[in-house]
């Protein structure tokens, strides 16, 4: 599936398209989805179409999961499994990450279903902008061409935007729409500019021709360096590292809860996603110039996210900070590359959809009519009211710091181990001591919740239906840390596709 | 016999979580049973531990992450033997002392055994990984105890400072042991390994000042020891009693089990083998100075901590079979001595309600039982020969000696010096502070130690006479211990 | 019977003693204390006995105590001549005076009777163990043992805040011993090899060392401490607090004389290591001496028989420092009984005035307690060196072994043991005749004081009787009998017996200077033909340096006391709060205040975002610039 | 005629594409000055637009230069993403604005710290 | 000819730039910002892009830029007031870093190398037909993600653009059984202590 150019245009067989759609059939089945989705909320009598969208959402995702277990599990994704002339791929990288935002989606919907209800907002048009963003962050995470790269992360922008403000009474949700908005498309365009550079340079949008080409031209070319920048940064901002962070805390502030969940999870997976490809993969030849790059983002994202979290009150917002720190360690597996430093990514992606969604879906369960009730004085005793939550708080708190055996630990563990073994010792050490500041603030939520009340307060009621998705989370987060190697091996196999070609 | 290590870690982590669930009437008696089951397995292993075979017994070993080769290894030497029935006893004396009145009691019991069990794991972990994972498992539980149900004004803090600075350490012990799988070329986490591969000694001087710097705050070794006063302050009685008469030792252990075999030549800008000792005398003296100055008995206790410490980590870094079981006795005989002293403690704080020397005086008369064995107590903390701890400080001066002079004979000066602040603490507390000229008339009325706490303390006691009078008891087990390490002391000059 | 079991019989007895006696909460019946305190220290003394009589020797192993590397440590018992002779002191002085404690402590309650006889069968076990033990660490052992018991029984009357504090000067002085002790221990094995006397003293070879001088030196900071010399003497007066039994038996009879036995048993060391030898001498010597004038000028009887007590120790010290050890030991036998009987002859005294040990409120004791004044006589007269004594025979082997050792060590510690003398005749003299004699003084607490009772009179009795007989034992001055240094000869080796002319002429004279110094007192303190208080008036410098012991106390406080205290507080708040606690509650707010100042920039205006973003971009152009020109060169 | 790798022909005349390029660069950085000059945020999009078009400019002269349509279909692409982000924004400031009168970014920022 | 049409139409293209950037009106910001695109699309012209050219004109200076300014109709005049910044000294450092940032493009860019062409018939390139060729062949799926973005586009704008208050009033949920976590408050007696 050599690049096509100009002159020789090779007429679309309808024989490939089976083997096409397969390649994105999780992307399919979430799209497919969508529309029915959308049919669905025009259709149905009022009452019911949240609910209904709710589970045809449900439903979706899980077939889109089990596409995504079950292409796996046949090794159809050990190959490159390129698909429309090259443009995504159904290799086992794309796969576990469409398992994981599948996983993410499921997650959302029910959190979000539950909230919806009690904060009294439309439910149906939530869960379609969830699935639209699923869309996004999967071809991201299927992406091996920079127009698929970029198409992919403007359908997650731009679901992302309309949903952050989703709470249209809500000033601090519009504001985070807006900041969202602004801030997100100015990054966009430097990505775009970086790409249209890359372009430049080798003639090629393609991730594997990229590669080649660099390999046996013009690795140095001012060009290059300037597409590795201006890429190098718009990444940084999706994944929410420092310095180019500052959007993150206002952003994850003022949007509805589940969406900040979803966002804090989502959005940084597909973007580590797409720098995996795009540098890892497809600028491979570079690497030192982007490595420097985001050392630099990394070291900084962890020293102030980390610091920046101990004088926050609001759980969402010490998330943020705590996401802009996790931003820092995940670059540092990022960094090191190879099949140790992006299966270590992958894990801890893994690991840090359970742990950090966990978190945000049970202070969920906080959310009165009038507001997400996120400060800290709102979790107060928060264990005694519900020893349940009270404990799973503390394991995703437990898991965020780093704890073992929890997976978090785990995650870290390999991060840094890949770290120390590319040279990169500098940095997690770094990461190390930043770790000490965030146990301050971890711990610093488990002081809310685990101060004992002065009197009973019951929870809001209505939240018996997500119990299930926390004891879900929380079983994750112990189970993957006290057996860490099969979700470590799902890692490696996906590092696999990324270490043969374009050299 | 195989999976009794595992079933040593397992029992108090599960019964743990059990306790945590069971109503309160039922909690004391599973986890008195428990931490009693714990007790026997640990003396089964004791029993039947071979002391002709140098190396690991009792050995449990699985892949658990394969691609790193992370091992769950587990065994025990003559070193973590002791240490574990030690684990188990105190443990066991921590729960009957355990007030039925404690609020929220099941959890309170609950975390008390999942510590118990994060330190039986320390002790028998042979793989770095599986090791930091017990290592800080007993460190949450820790947190918890002495945060929700601490003394003092503002417990929070205690713990939070208690926490943030043992990980400090401990974190930067992570990138040791990544530093080991990396740097060592062996590619595995497993402790024996890598002490057959060693990097060179500019490697080792990295990697050890990371690993010492997680053991000497845990120990702790001054001047990381400023967590200790709050937290031991703060710490409410049976949890103090595993937190100072164990938890300090896992670090003193790591140094033995993995600082030094894995890092023995640190040489870079200089040697931190001779930084170690130093401080460890420093320790010494400057615990026994501050004891001096305090006014809260706790305190004084806490500080009299930081000085026995010292003689465990010099016992350590003198290289030599007398300092290093010695330092193994030492760990051991504190290990006995401190609970007991804070017991009596707590005993006389519940029943004047003041920690205040200042306020205290006559007690011996009100509580005569309860002086004696405060009395015995004293002697053995301050090192009267013929009890326990003299063993062990004799062993790591006398090894100490050998590594360097100077040192032992600053070490010995934290002997003069801790019968000074012991009997002042004595003293103070049990007489009168005036000059009566006749004998003050016995009081009947019935404020002497109570028969429950007399049975907690009875056991203690009687470790301290027997390990004082027969400690080849606990150094048969131990005949390869710091043997060959001389080449290494002999460097230091 | 054989040694093997008769040696640990000699522990097992006030072992079990001690235990039956503190384990019943001392809650037992009187009767029962009375019958077992003394009871299991005279069953050891007829173990000895049998040992004394069987003429058993041997190094009887028990059990392993620790092996570690080379260093390997056996609780073993070494029974020779010398420590059967120290076992026989302790058990029968000691019995003696366990039982005059029955008497003497009859007005004490129940609890702390039991108390009392638990500390003192405790205190014979160390003293034992100390003598019997086969290696360096158990006798460390009984050392800090009969430390501990010192310490017990010297803070026996708990509620005396004074008895309290000089319980505690006592252990720490004692410990300041111990280590010096132990660290003694550490030269010897890390030189040696060995910890066992055995061993020790094959392996110690012919020539001196810089090692055997140090271990000489450490060994004797030890006795020094123990047996109250100078510079650690200083808690022996105040140790006076205890009961008077205790002074007796552990102050004046056997524990303070540890250290000359130590010097006995290191005699195959000192013979070697001549300075620290050397330097035993001297130490004994003006300690001696010392104490002597110090003892001039006290007024508690209690404690002008502690200086006395330090002065006669320094006479052994002397002895042993010159390798006179026969000498010295049978000193430390002689000064057994006459100071165990003057204390207990003072206790008598005390027990019948409440308790008051100030001589200047005695007097016309001749007439009331004339039993217990005619005891206390013989005992003066033995002390004062007086023919025919026990106290004149030792003292003069003393003297004239150090007379005719004939270097200049042995002729100026001679000079200084004379001189002594004729002090010890004079203070002594004072006692008797200011005390006894005189008539009663005004404020006398008793107006009519009654003689002890029968269990208090036969001990002293006894000891009187010993203190008049037992320089008959060793009379070789005079040129009888040697009995002792025969008996010690296989362990110390051959004592000089031969005596010359000159050297009787020496001991004549001092013999008449000393009865000279003992009458001349009566001009002093009886007849007040010359008033004491004249020569007070006259020499007001050096009454008060003697009235304040040479500013020992004083000087001890100031330094090390309160300058302990000081440096114990200052280190408090000018180290450990500031800095090493200040340190870390430093970083913690520098994280703080760092993330305030970092909350700053995220001011909410998005505009600022952007320019972060943008500087953030040229940051890392500038990275990606200089990455880039570092790898092409 | 020897054409040099930069240069592109059009007509008979031969252009440098740099000079496109360059003119694209002042357009995107001019964008970048306007976001963060000023303060209406729908101005602040309209010059989000504005570097979106430099952009592809960039992306249509190395297209010509290279002889490859993918630039122009990647522009094209470009063009849609930009509408749909024009749509998506327009409706945000609207909603925003029918609650209050946003004339200025800076009153946005009710969240921070 | 050619390249008196590039520096025409790139300096209208700048000026225009400028346009957007300077003018206070948000109604002038706009129609400069249809000069950039009419230009540009001249340029494309240039650069033998007919098809870009026509939807540049087309769709985006008509369609999109139309509903800029509906938007600014509808928001009605708005001036911006004062200085850009604040302060001066945020000023200052506005201008440095662009200026950093500015400076460091154009050096890159004005030492360029470029790749060599790609071999093939030029004579085709740009047309509608290629184009179309392209859209329907390799470029099928970025395509048909275009149209997915705009379905999502919509969907968003529409949620928008309804009119607020729609939504429905939250359940009202009944009050919780009594739960574990209550039997724990009685338990344990934290509620009453």
């Amino acid at each position: 599936m050599e690049l096509i150019g100009s002159a020789t245009l090779p007429a679309y067989q309808p024989a490939w398209a089976l083997n096409d759609l397969g390649a994105i059939a999780p992307i399919v089945a979430v799209t497919v989805t969508l529309l029915i989705g959308v049919v669905a909320d025009l259709v149905a009598p009022r009452p019911l179409r949240g609910r209904l969208v709710a589970g045809i959402s449900t439903l979706g995702l899980l077939v889109a999961l089990g596409t995504a277990v079950f292409r796996y599990l046949a090794g159809w994704g050990t190959g490159p499994a390129l698909a429309y002339f090259g443009f995504a791929t159904g290799d086992s990288f794309a796969l576990l990450f469409e398992m994981l935002f599948a996983t993410l989606g499921i997650l959302t919907v029910i959190v979000a279903s539950s909230y919806v209800r009690r904060r009294g907002f439309l439910e149906s048009e939530l869960h379609v902008l969830t699935l639209a963003a699923v869309i996004g962050m999967m071809v991201l995470g299927s992406a091996t061409s920079l127009v698929t790269v970029f198409l992919g992360l403007e359908t997650l922008s731009i679901a992302l935007y309309v949903a952050c403000g989703f709470n249209r009474r809500d000033r601090a949700s519009q504001e985070s729409a807006a900041k969202y908005l602004i801030i997100g498309g100015f990054a966009s365009a430097f990505v775009l500019y970086g790409m249209a550079l890359v372009y430049g340079a080798t003639g090629s949008t393609q991730l594997g021709v990229i590669a080649s080409r660099i390999s046996t031209d013009n690795a140095g070319s001012p060009l290059l360096l300037l597409g590795v920048l201006l890429m190098g940064v718009g990444f940084a901002f999706k994944v929410s590292a420092a310095p180019f962070h500052m959007w993150t805390p206002d952003v994850y502030q003022g949007a509805p809860l589940p969406v900040t969940a979803f966002m804090s999870v989502g959005t940084k997976a597909a973007a580590f996603a797409m720098i995996i490809r795009v540098f890892g993969y497809g600028l491979v030849h570079l690497g030192p110039e982007w490595q420097a790059l985001l050392a630099f983002v990394a070291a900084t994202s962890m020293i102030v996210g980390n610091l920046m979290a101990i004088v926050q009150s609001s759980v969402k917002r010490l998330l943020a900070y705590s996401g802009i720190a996790h931003a820092g360690y995940i670059l540092i597996g990022v960094i090191a590359g190879g099949s140790t430093g992006i299966a270590a990514v992958l894990f801890y992606l893994f690991a840090y959809l359970f742990m950090n969604f966990g978190a945000f879906a049970v202070v969920s369960t906080l959310a009165t009519r009038d507001s997400d009730r996120d400060d800290f004085s709102d979790l107060e005793g928060l264990a005694y009211r519900s020893p349940t939550l009270g404990v799973l708080m503390t394991l995703f708190m437990l898991s965020l710091a780093g704890f073992p055996p929890l997976v978090g630990f785990f995650g870290k563990l390999f991060l840094f181990t890949a770290g120390v073994q590319a040279g990169y010792t500098w940095l997690v050490v770094i990461a190390v001591l930043a770790s000490v500041v965030s146990v301050y603030y971890y711990f610093r939520v488990l002081v809310h919740v685990w101060t004992p009340l002065p009197e009973a307060r019951p929870l809001p009621a209505g939240i018996r239906g997500i119990q299930g998705t926390l004891w879900l989370t929380g079983t994750f987060v112990v189970a993957l840390g006290i057996v860490a190697a099969p979700l470590l091996q799902l890692g490696f196999s996906g590092a696999q596709p990324l270490l043969t070609a374009g050299r | 016999m195989s999976g009794i290590l595992s079933l040593i870690w397992l029992l108090p982590a599960a019964g743990g979580v059990l306790c945590a669930l069971l109503p309160r009437r039922l909690t004391r008696v599973a986890a008195i049973l428990v931490a009693a089951g714990e007790l026997v397995l640990t003396l089964i292993v004791a029993y039947s531990f071979d002391s002709s075979h140098h190396g690991y017994q009792f050995v449990e070993q699985a892949t658990w992450v394969p691609q790193f080769n992370v091992g769950y290894h587990l065994g025990v030497d003559g070193l973590s033997v002791w240490l574990l029935v030690l684990n188990a006893l105190i443990a066991l004396v921590a729960v009957l002392a355990t007030p039925a009145r404690t609020a929220r009691l099941s959890s309170f019991l609950g975390l008390m055994l999942l510590m118990e069990a994060g330190m039986a794991g320390v002790f028998e972990a042979l793989d770095l990984v599986l090791f930091y994972v017990f290592w800080e498992g007993m460190l949450i539980p820790a947190y918890f105890l002495l945060w929700l149900w601490g003394e003092g004004d503002r417990p929070w803090y205690a713990a939070l400072k208690f926490v943030l600075y043992t990980l400090a350490g401990s974190l930067l012990m992570l990138v040791g042991v990544i530093g080991e799988y990396a740097f060592s070329g062996a590619h595995t986490f497993d402790i024996a390994t890598l002490a057959a591969h060693q990097p060179s000694p500019a490697i080792q001087f990295g990697l050890f000042f990371l690993f010492a710097i997680a053991f000497v705050v845990k120990v702790p070794v001054f001047p990381f020891h400023s967590w200790l006063p709050d937290a031991y302050l703060a710490a409410p009685t049976p949890f103090l009693l595993m937190f100072a008469g164990v938890m300090g030792k896992t670090g003193a252990y790591a140094m033995l089990r993995i600082l030094l075999p894995l890092n023995p030549q640190p040489e870079g800008w200089w040697n931190w083998n001779a930084v170690l000792p130093v401080l460890a005398v420093l320790g010494i003296i400057w615990g026994a100075l501050l004891a001096l100055a305090q006014r809260d008995i706790k305190a004084v206790v806490a500080y009299s901590s930081i000085s026995h410490m010292g003689f465990i980590v010099l016992g350590i870094f003198a290289f030599n079979a007398q300092g290093q079981q010695g330092a193994v006795l030492q760990m051991l005989n504190h290990g006995i001595i401190i609970p007991a002293l804070f017991l009596l403690v707590a005993g006389i704080q519940a029943r004047t309600g003041t920690r205040d020397r200042e306020v205290l005086s006559d007690l011996a008369p009100r509580m005569p039982v309860m002086a004696g064995v405060f009395l015995i107590v004293t002697m053995a903390a301050l090192g009267l020969p013929g009890l326990n701890s003299f063993v062990g400080e004799f062993m790591t001066l006398l090894g100490a000696w050998q590594f360097s002079p100077w040192l032992a004979v600053a070490g010995a000066i934290g002997l003069v010096l801790a019968p000074v602040y012991m009997l002042r603490l004595f003293q103070g507390l049990m007489y009168s502070r005036t000059q009566p000229a006749h004998a003050p008339e016995p009081v009947t009325k019935r404020t002497d130690i109570a028969r429950g706490e007399l049975a907690l303390l009875a056991p203690l006691v009687a470790l301290m006479f027997l390990l004082g009078l027969y400690p080849y008891l606990i150094t048969q087990f131990l005949p390869a211990l710091g043997q060959g390490m001389q080449v290494l002391g002999s460097r230091w000059s | 019977m054989t040694g093997q079991l008769a040696a640990i019989l000699i522990l097992v007895l006030p072992a079990l003693g001690g235990i039956f006696l503190g384990g019943f909460n001392w809650r037992g019946p009187r009767l029962l204390t009375q019958l077992i305190g003394p009871g299991v220290v005279w069953l050891a003394f007829l173990v000895v006995l049998w040992l004394f009589f069987s003429g058993t020797t041997g190094d009887y192993t028990y059990w392993t105590w620790i092996r570690s590397g080379g260093f390997s440590v056996p609780f073993n018992l070494h029974v020779d001549h010398l420590s059967v002779f120290m076992c026989l002191v302790i058990t029968g002085v000691g019995g003696l005076i366990v039982t005059y404690a029955v008497g003497y402590m009859d007005h004490e309650t129940d609890g702390s009777y039991a108390r009392f006889f638990c500390y003192m069968d405790v205190f014979v076990l160390s003293m034992l163990l100390l003598v019997l033990a086969g290696n360096v660490v158990f006798l460390i052992m009984g050392w800090a043992g009969v430390g501990l018991s010192s310490y017990l029984l010297i803070g026996f009357y708990y509620w005396r805040r004074t008895a309290v504090v000089a319980a505690r000067k006592a252990f720490v002085m004692n410990v300041i011993g111990d280590v010096g002790m132990i660290l003694a221990g550490f030269v010897l094995f890390v030189t040696y090899h060995q910890i066992t006397y055995s061993g020790l003293f094959g392996a110690l070879g012919k020539s001196d060392s810089w090692q055997l001088e140090l271990a000489g030196f450490l060994l004797l900071v030890g006795g020094i401490a123990k047996s109250a010399q100078l510079p650690l003497h200083t808690w022996l007066p105040d140790a006076m607090e205890g009961p008077t039994p205790v002074s007796a038996l552990i102050h004046a009879a056997t524990m303070v004389t540890a250290g000359v036995y130590l010097v006995a048993r290191f005699s195959p060391l000192y013979n070697v290591a001549t300075g620290a030898h050397a330097s035993v001498a001297i130490v004994g010597a003006v300690s001696a001496l010392f104490a002597a004038t110090v003892a001039l000028v006290q007024t508690d009887i209690k404690r002008v028989l502690a200086y006395s007590t330090m002065s006669q120790i320094g006479y052994m010290f002397l002895a042993v420092g010159v390798g006179a050890y026969s000498a010295g030991m049978f000193h430390l036998l002689s000064h057994a009984f006459f100071k165990a009987l003057l204390f207990m002859a003072a206790g008598n005294v005390i027990h019948a005035l409440a308790d008051e040990q100030d001589m200047r409120r005695y007097g016309g004791l001749w007439k009331d307690m004339r039993t217990t004044s005619i005891t206390f006589l013989v005992g003066s007269l033995s002390l004062a060196g007086i023919i025919p004594f026990v106290g004149f025979f030792s003292k003069e082997s003393v003297l004239g072994e150090a007379f005719s050792s004939g270097t200049a060590l042995g002729y100026s510690v001679w000079a200084i043991g004379f001189v002594t003398a004729v002090l010890t005749a004079f203070y002594t003299g004072r006692m008797w005749w200011f005390a006894f004699v005189r008539p009663a003084a005004p404020y006398r607490p008793a107006e009519h004081p009654h003689e002890a009772a029968p269990v208090m009179l036969v001990p002293v009795a006894i000891l009187a009787v010993l203190a008049t007989f037992g320089g008959a034992l060793q009379t070789s001055a005079l040129g009888g009998w040697h009995l002792v240094s025969d008996f010690l000869k296989p362990v110390v080796g051959e004592a000089a017996t031969q005596t010359s002319a000159l050297e009787l002429a020496v001991t004549t004279l001092t013999l008449l200077l000393a009865i000279a110094a003992f009458l001349l007192a009566r001009q002093f303190w009886l007849t007040g033909a010359w008033s004491a208080e004249g020569w007070r008036r006259r020499l007001p410098a050096v009454t008060a340096l003697l009235e304040h012991k040479y500013y020992f106390d004083e000087i001890y406080d100031a330094v090390f006391v309160r300058g302990m205290d000081t440096a114990a507080h200052d280190s408090e708040r000018f180290l450990e709060a500031p800095l090493i606690d200040g340190a870390v509650r430093g970083v913690g707010s520098a994280a703080e205040s760092s993330a305030s100042g970092l909350s700053m920039t995220q001011s909410g205006l998005l505009r600022s975002y952007l320019l972060v973003f943008l500087g953030g971009a040229v940051v890392a152009a500038a990275l990606v610039l200089y990455t880039y020109s570092r790898l092409v060169g | 005629m020897f054409l040099a790798a930069g240069d592109i022909q059009v007509g008979n005349e031969t252009l440098g594409v740099t000079g496109f390029l360059l003119l694209a660069t002042a357009l995107f950085v001019l964008g970048a000055i306007g976001v963060l000059i000023r303060r209406n945020p729908l101005v602040m999009l309209i010059c989000i637009e504005l570097m979106l078009n430099a952009v592809n400019l960039t992306l249509v002269a190395f297209a010509r230069q290279l002889n490859n349509l993918e630039g122009q279909l990647f522009a094209l692409m470009t063009m849609t993403v930009a509408a749909a982000e024009a749509v998506v924004g327009l409706a945000i400031l609207v909603d925003i604005f029918r609650v209050r009168a946003v004339d200025d970014v800076d009153e946005l920022s009710e969240l921070r710290g | 000819m050619a390249s008196i049409v590039f520096y025409l139409f790139g300096f209208l293209a700048l000026a225009g730039g400028l346009g957007v950037v300077l003018f206070r009106e948000p109604i002038k910001n706009v129609l400069s910002l249809v000069l950039v695109m009419l230009s540009l699309a001249v340029l494309f012209l240039l650069l033998s892009a007919q098809f870009v050219f026509a939807v540049q004109v087309i769709v985006y200076a008509g369609a999109v830029m139309v509903l800029f300014l509906f938007v600014v109709a509808l928001m009605g005049p708005i001036h911006e007031h004062g200085s850009a910044w604040r302060t001066a000294g945020s000023g200052i450092l506005a201008l440095v870093v662009v200026a950093a940032f500015a400076g460091f493009l154009w050096s890159m860019l004005s030492s360029v190398r470029y790749r060599s062409p790609d071999a093939g018939d030029q004579s085709l390139f740009g047309t509608v037909q290629a184009i179309g060729v392209g859209l329907f062949t390799t470029y099928l799926y970025p395509f048909e993600l275009t149209s997915i973005l705009l379905l999502v586009a919509a969907v968003g704008a529409i949620y928008l653009s309804r009119r607020p208050g729609d939504e429905p009033a939250p359940e009202l949920v009944e009050e919780p059984a009594r739960s574990i976590e209550d039997r724990e408050v009685e338990r344990t007696g934290i509620a009453a202590s």
